[in-house]
């Protein structure tokens, strides 16, 4: 597994609140190797966010990783000291934001936010650095960048501001990029672009990409493998076309009948009853239990391990064909 | 606690080695309750102004340390008739900026303090004509004798003629001068002082005079004067040595004062008298539960006002021990036969009992007016008074107002527009006639439309009047005060006024500086001595 | 932007203009300045003498466009207490208000702004909460209390510091300052203090929510996770974002500190507008009362202004916009 | 693609927006209440300020004297040192001022008095920034400009100086008429017309957001009056941040009150506020007498930092972005 960039293994994050401490992240594990896109999919609250932010070590108080570990290329990051994490972000793990209007700081022209990232990684002069940010804004699509480099963020667009924020991501040429829904916030026209955007610098440059998103179309369109997660929990993770396929999952399963498609409104109809669980409220066994179809008694009681389904991975009892009499 | 009390200012166990000791080199820093407003000597008819002016300026006559007269620009003076004065001048006295004082300079300054414009009119009586015999001679002619003509002359302060020609201020700056005179912001007297800078509100600096015509009874090289309104920082610069003499003390302040290491309190009662009045005049009082008649009409209802009152008290509790209670509606040291009166005791049974027959037996209300920045403990006293009253069952509501707004209701301008109020008086003349006539005559006298002008009440007895115009033509000092005291006995049989007392004033000074305080609260310290720093 | 900036500039005059009838009509009916200019014993003749001539008889619509007509010049007449023009007492008086006004606000934005900055990066320090505290303290004491308290421990206890006045100024020009001699900045200590104290904790608790709403902006988090250096992300981008608004604050708070300066310079008896116009009440001196309100209204208007056209340079946002938010 | 989104706070701690709607659902649930438990010092604070409340309505009853009554002041009781203290006298606790006002009675009652002003002054206050808000938020334009502007131009004027304003032009109208109770009122206009901007703009900002809701439309097309319907809409989502300006104002309309009456505009001597107390008492500072002012002053200082600290506890409570 030399082209193993990420490997996440049995990650555990919590939040302290005042109701107890609060699993938000109990025991994924995934891989993603160099240029591969890996889809993380799941409703809101599902923690494919915070699973993100973990990688990058962005987790704040009250929030902390409570368990597992984290490898880039090899080396543990998840026990970093912080100032060695701060020099792992930017520069070997680069992030995009949900929102391109807000993470951009207004005050400041794009240029010298580029150039201040730059130089925060590279040893680069003033001039070096500012050629290589016109570079990197030619290379995420922005029309005349020796020109557009001193605009101040409010003087571009929605989309153009997400090729910017890519272009802050990549301007150290990171192993690893995590986009967290780097599209929601975009005209359904800007998000195609956006996706090819990513999935060609991923190519190009041979950059693992974690794209997490709730949105099942971009998955289709842009990842390699895809990882579904439900409350905390990786249900199913395999590739993408068999996972979209046919998925294993129960939950997955709902999930794919969900996927808009163009054939017409029928097909959304397929829905899941009920709505994930409360963090604080995550019942015993599967936590997909209560709203599953196929739940039987185990599922109320034993929590389901990843199993290997040939190319795909799945937390569900009904795979697990070793205690015989469930099967019945 | 050691302040001095009495009239008699301290005298100086150090006054006779000032003669030897070395010349002027000291600096004093004094802070007052007020600012200087004018420069103009006739501007304003005020006291802090007379006094602070009373070190650059000089009348023809002083005041001694005992308010005695004493020659001061005119050396001597005599009455060949009754109705001639003739004044001797002092020679050889020059003006700051040079110019010798002659008798041209009285002539111009008794025609400047008359002229339109000035707030001193009434120094010079109109119809007095002033007639230079020689340089150094002038009389006075006058249309009838006149035993107080010299009275307020201590602050009617010679000016320079020929100074005032050369600058265009012959006419006296009038109040509402809607361009400041030249002479309201320089001076040019033969005091010894003179005005190094003034900044209105902030900073006047005296600097001495070198060629005053006599020996200087102080060790100054200069003044530095700041106005200080608020009572507490006015104090503290005092303890903290930033200043050495301030006035007022806040009688409260007094015994941390004279605790303190460093400074003292010259106090001793002051000339003015602190008196409560009622509205006797109106047929319905303006501000009161009774409706269609007027209850202070009623002598009783007055006497029992009157006995409800405890001077002693207030004295004791509200001024500290520094009052003196009075008798009359002016103070002991103004007239002569003071001692004749007693006051009634306090007696609040008698007072209800009084109420009782006016037919009030459950009292009325009314509101009194107070000012709060005016005398000492004003509001205080006020609310002591109410207090009082209630307890004979008056329920006085207490109206206690800043003194802009105070005078502008209570006085003649604003229509007298009160029914019960506290007031400070001291005579402009220091003599009774002037109580007599100003605040005890009749108002709405068609021979004299001044007459009772500050009667805000309104009492009146034309026996009272008629005695007030034998004094001020009576030239025997012995048959004048018969009269007088005739006067007064009436107005106290009527319950005219409420007299409460004579506030005691009081200064700060630090210990390095020996100082005379005079009873009409003048701070004039060109008799201060300072240690060496 | 010059539309904008002359939409603002209309709207001020109509604010002071609108000033104008408030101060002159609460003026004209506030006590009689005549009483306060002569003595008890001067007579009825002599008062209405002087009231015809300071024009107190005339209809009120006379009077008013006489004031207005006046005020536009900058003339505000003559004080009826020191009977010098108006103009020039104001004018001799603002340099010590200025100073003192600036002082404090320095005093506020240095003291509000570290304290706000420490507190909000170290929120549960010892320290963060002594700040905390103090801030409380600052905005439960009324000031003139904080003032005595001051000059009683200074002053009279220590003597450490004078307990009223400016010390010695030096002229330069018409402006007085009291920066250039020692006893001039010792004066200065205390009352920049007391007038300070409550900018500050306000100051200080604006930065502080203000740091805190920006750290958890995205524009932050993103910059943490470009792994820029702890400073860069406090000192460059939090603190630059944080001060835009708390600048915008302070200017306007520019205009209160002058107003406030009021009090603090009743109690250290500090020779400028504020005590002026304090005097002035107390004596009914109606041509200062109405130059202080109009002067104290144009330094606003004008402030107003200015951290209005200075918003739009400093935050490139508004620049192509001229509306501010709020 | 419809997402089933529930709102889980705690669950995901970086989610945000959703702060203005359903405050008050919100808030009953338990957020206020734990957070309230959780700060000890706030509850110290809610507990100060509930005693005094209490202090003030009940003051007739605890007091050993009415001091706004003179008959009941003895001139011979005066300046007598708090109980514990070797001139004490029984039954003045604290000692009593140059009046013969007992110390004790007169913090409670100046206590409602100082209370009764900033309550009634903030109440005014708020319903005129309400008013005026909804006023600029609904027409918007010229009239939103107008009440803007002078928003803006009140809010750079202190409320002190307005105050004072609003004092002389009152005394000057009113004038021998000035008894205790109108002063008052007087007090409590003063203060009321200080302090509206920042609800004004609070509700202008809610009105303005809700003005270009569907259901104001169909509420309109169904000829229902739009600003009773937005009213019951904007009202609670800003309730919350016009509680916390009033909690804030309350204590900054006492310490106004107090610092007028040290300039000489606030409450009559014969009906003293807790502010005129202090002005009152310090005047015998320097003369040694010191729990003229200090009780009084103590009792002030510590209601403002109560209600401050609670006004603060419930800002960061109720806004959900500083948690």
């Amino acid at each position: 597994m030399t082209d193993t960039v990420l490997s996440v293994r049995s990650l555990q994050v919590e939040f302290a609140s005042r109701r107890g401490t609060l699993r938000a992240i109990d025991g994924v594990s995934f891989d993603i190797a160099k240029g591969e896109v890996l889809g993380v999919v799941g409703e809101s609250g599902a923690g494919k966010s915070v699973t993100g932010l973990a990688v990058i070590g962005l987790i704040d108080p009250p929030g902390r990783i409570a368990g597992g570990e984290i490898h880039l290329a090899g080396t543990r990051i998840d026990n970093l000291p912080p100032e060695e994490m701060r020099r792992v972000r930017g520069k070997r793990i680069g992030m995009i934001f949900q929102d391109p209007l807000t993470s951009l700081n207004p005050l400041y022209k794009i240029g010298d936010q580029i150039v201040e990232t730059i130089r925060t990684h590279l040893n680069l002069s003033e001039l070096a650095a500012r050629r290589r940010a016109i570079d990197l804004l030619a290379e995420v699509g922005i029309p005349a960048p020796e020109k557009r480099i001193d605009g101040y963020p409010h003087e571009f667009s929605g989309g153009m501001r997400q090729r910017v924020v890519i272009a802050l991501a990549i301007c150290a040429e990171p192993e690893l990029i995590i986009a967290d829904e780097p599209t929601t916030a975009l005209d359904v026209s800007v998000q195609a672009q956006i996706i090819s955007l990513i999935k060609r610098l991923g190519r190009d440059h041979g950059t693992a990409v974690m794209l997490v998103t709730h949105d099942m179309g971009v998955i289709a369109e842009a990842s390699d493998r895809v990882a579904v997660m439900y409350a905390g929990r990786v249900a199913e993770i395999g590739p993408v076309q068999a996972v979209v396929k046919n998925p294993l999952h129960p939950y997955a399963k709902g999930l794919m009948g969900a996927i808009p498609t163009l054939a017409g409104e029928d097909k959304r109809l397929v829905q899941i009853p009920g709505s994930m669980p409360r963090l604080s409220a995550i019942p015993r066994g599967c936590s997909f239990n209560p709203r599953c179809a196929f739940a039987f008694d185990r599922c109320r009681v034993e929590r389901p391990e990843p199993l290997a389904q040939g190319a795909q991975s799945v937390a569900c009892h009904l795979y697990d064909n070793a205690p015989a009499e469930s099967a019945a | 606690m050691s302040v001095r009390h009495g009239l008699l200012a301290m005298t100086l166990a150090s006054a006779l080695a000032l003669a030897v000791s070395p010349a002027s080199s000291q600096t004093l820093r004094y802070a007052n309750q007020g600012e200087l407003k004018s420069l103009d000597p006739y501007t304003l008819n005020e006291s802090t102004t007379h006094a602070h002016l009373g070190h650059v300026y000089e009348g023809l006559i002083e005041l001694d340390k005992d308010l005695k007269v004493i020659p001061a620009l005119a050396e001597s003076w005599e009455t060949p008739e009754p109705t001639r004065w003739r004044f001797h001048l002092r020679k050889g006295v020059k003006f700051h900026n040079g110019d010798p004082f002659t008798a041209d300079d009285v002539v111009f300054s008794a025609d400047r303090v008359r002229a339109q414009g000035s707030n001193l009119l009434t120094r010079v009586p109109a119809d007095v004509k002033v007639v230079k015999v020689d340089d150094y001679t002038v009389d006075f002619i006058l249309t009838s004798p006149n035993p107080i003509l010299l009275s307020g002359w201590d602050t009617w302060y010679i000016m320079d003629k020929k100074w005032a020609e050369a600058n265009n201020v012959v006419a006296p700056t009038p109040v509402a001068a809607t361009t400041p005179s030249y002479a309201s912001l320089h001076t040019n007297g033969t005091g010894p002082f003179m005005i190094e800078s003034h900044q209105p509100g902030v900073k006047t600096v005296f600097k001495v005079n070198p060629n005053y015509w006599q020996k200087p009874q102080h060790n100054l090289k200069e003044i530095v004067f700041t106005p200080i309104a608020s009572d507490a920082t006015r104090v503290a610069a005092l303890l903290s040595g930033e200043v050495d003499v301030i006035e007022p003390v806040p009688i409260q302040d007094i015994q941390r004062i004279t605790s303190s290491p460093n400074a003292t309190v010259l106090s001793g009662p002051e000339l003015r008298t602190i008196f409560i009045g009622m509205d006797q005049s109106r047929d319905e009082l303006l501000y009161s539960s009774v409706k269609g008649k007027n209850p202070f009409k009623d002598t009783r209802v007055r006497e029992a006002f009157y006995k409800a009152i405890d001077v002693e008290l207030i004295k004791n509790r509200v001024m500290r021990g520094l009052s003196t209670p009075s008798a009359l509606m002016i103070a002991p040291e103004l007239y002569q036969l003071s001692k004749d009166f007693t006051r009634p005791k306090a007696d609040p049974d008698g007072a209800k009992k009084l109420l009782t027959e006016a037919g009030y037996p459950d009292g009325f209300e009314v509101t009194m007016d107070c000012p709060n920045d005016r005398y000492v403990n004003d509001a205080a006293i006020c609310q002591a008074v109410v207090g009082m009253l209630a307890r004979i069952g008056v329920k006085v509501t207490l109206l206690a107002q800043p003194k802009a707004q105070y005078f502008a209701k209570v006085l003649k301008p604003g229509g007298y527009k009160t029914s019960f109020y506290m007031l400070g008086w001291t005579p402009g003349t220091m003599d009774s006639h002037n109580v007599l006539h100003d605040i005890m005559g009749c108002r709405n006298d068609p021979k004299d439309p001044n007459r009772g002008e500050s009667n805000l009440g309104g009492y009146c007895n034309k026996q009272l009047d008629e005695l007030t115009d034998k004094v001020l033509v009576e030239n025997d000092i012995a048959k004048r005060n018969q009269l007088i005291k005739q006067a007064y006995e009436i107005s106290i049989k009527d319950w005219s006024y409420i007299p409460l007392h004579q506030q005691a004033l009081a200064w700060g000074v630090s210990k390095k500086v020996k100082l005379v305080q005079r009873a009409d609260n003048q701070v004039l310290l060109y008799w201060a001595n300072k240690q060496e720093e | 932007m010059l539309a904008f900036t002359l939409r603002r500039a209309i709207q001020a005059i109509g604010v002071m203009i609108a000033v104008g009838i408030i101060s002159f009509s609460m003026f004209r009916f506030a006590g009689d300045p005549v009483n306060q200019m002569v003595s008890m014993d001067t007579s009825g003749a002599e008062r209405a003498a002087i009231r015809q001539s300071l024009g107190l008889d005339d209809p009120v619509i006379v009077q008013f466009g006489r004031y207005v007509a006046n005020a536009a010049q900058f003339k505000f007449g003559i004080s009826y207490q020191f009977r010098l023009p108006v103009t020039n007492l104001l004018m001799e008086r603002m340099p010590a208000t200025l100073e003192l006004a600036i002082c404090a606000t320095i005093f506020a934005m240095l003291g509000g702004i570290l304290m706000g900055v420490y507190s909000a990066l170290r929120r549960d320090t010892l320290l963060a909460h002594a700040f905390q505290a103090i801030s409380l303290i600052g905005i439960s004491l009324p000031t003139f209390l904080i003032g005595i308290l001051l000059i009683y421990l200074f002053s009279v206890t220590l003597g450490w510091l004078p307990s009223f006045g400016r010390g010695d100024v030096v002229h330069i020009g018409w402006w007085t300052t009291g920066l250039l001699t020692l006893s001039g900045l010792k004066a200065l200590i205390m009352p920049s203090i007391t007038l300070g104290l409550f900018q500050m904790t306000l100051i200080m608790r604006l930065v502080r929510a203000e740091m805190l709403e920006v750290m958890r902006t995205d524009y932050i988090r993103f910059a943490r996770a470009r792994g820029l250096t702890t400073r860069a992300i406090h000192f460059g981008h939090a603190l630059r974002n944080t001060l835009v608004p708390v600048i915008t604050v302070a200017g306007l708070q520019f205009g209160s500190v002058i107003a406030f300066a009021i009090i603090t310079e009743t109690v250290f008896q500090w020779p400028g507008m504020g005590l002026l116009f304090v005097q002035a009440v107390q004596n009914v001196d109606i041509p200062i009362m109405a130059a202080y309100l109009m002067m104290v209204s144009l330094i606003f208007v004008t402030i107003n202004l200015v951290v209005d056209i200075l918003y739009t340079i400093v935050d490139p946002r508004l620049r192509s916009t001229v509306s501010r938010a709020h | 693609m419809s997402e089933a989104v529930v709102p889980h706070k705690a669950e995901e701690p970086l989610a945000r927006g959703a702060a203005q709607t359903g405050w008050f659902k919100r808030a009953v649930e338990s957020d206020l209440f734990y957070s309230f438990r959780r700060s000890k010092i706030t509850m110290i604070a809610a507990a100060i300020t509930l005693l005094f409340f209490l202090l003030a309505v009940f003051a007739s009853l605890l007091a050993v004297q009415n001091p706004f009554d003179p008959a009941q002041l003895q001139l011979l009781n005066s300046r007598i040192s708090p109980l514990w203290t070797a001139d004490g006298q029984s039954p003045f606790l604290l000692g009593t001022d140059e009046q013969g006002r007992d110390v004790l009675s007169a913090i409670l009652y100046g206590l409602r008095i100082s209370l009764l002003v900033g309550i009634l002054g903030v109440v005014l206050s708020g319903a005129l920034g309400i008013l005026l808000g909804l006023t600029a938020g609904y027409f918007g334009g010229a009239v939103d400009g107008l009440i803007m502007r002078v928003a803006d131009v009140q809010l750079s004027f202190p409320a002190i100086l307005i105050a004072l304003l609003i004092n002389g032009i009152a005394k000057s109208l009113l004038g021998n008429k000035l008894d205790e109770m109108s002063m008052l009122g007087v007090l409590v206009l003063a203060i009321g017309l200080s302090f509206w901007v920042q609800y004004a703009r609070t509700v202008r900002g809610s009105v303005m957001v809700e003005k270009n809701k569907d259901y104001v439309a169909a509420a309109q097309l169904i000829g229902l009056p739009a600003p009773v319907i937005m009213l019951r809409h904007v009202l609670p989502n800003t309730m919350g941040p016009i509680l916390v300006i009033a909690t804030i104002n309350l204590a900054l309309a006492i310490i106004t009150e107090a610092t007028l009456s040290f300039l000489g505009s606030g409450m009559p001597e014969t009906m003293p506020s807790l502010g005129t107390l202090i002005r009152i008492g310090n005047n015998y500072l320097f003369a040694g007498e010191w729990w003229i002012v200090a009780f009084p002053g103590l009792a002030l200082a510590i209601l403002i930092l109560s209600i401050n600290l609670l006004g603060d506890w419930l800002r960061d409570a109720l806004n959900p972005k500083l948690r």
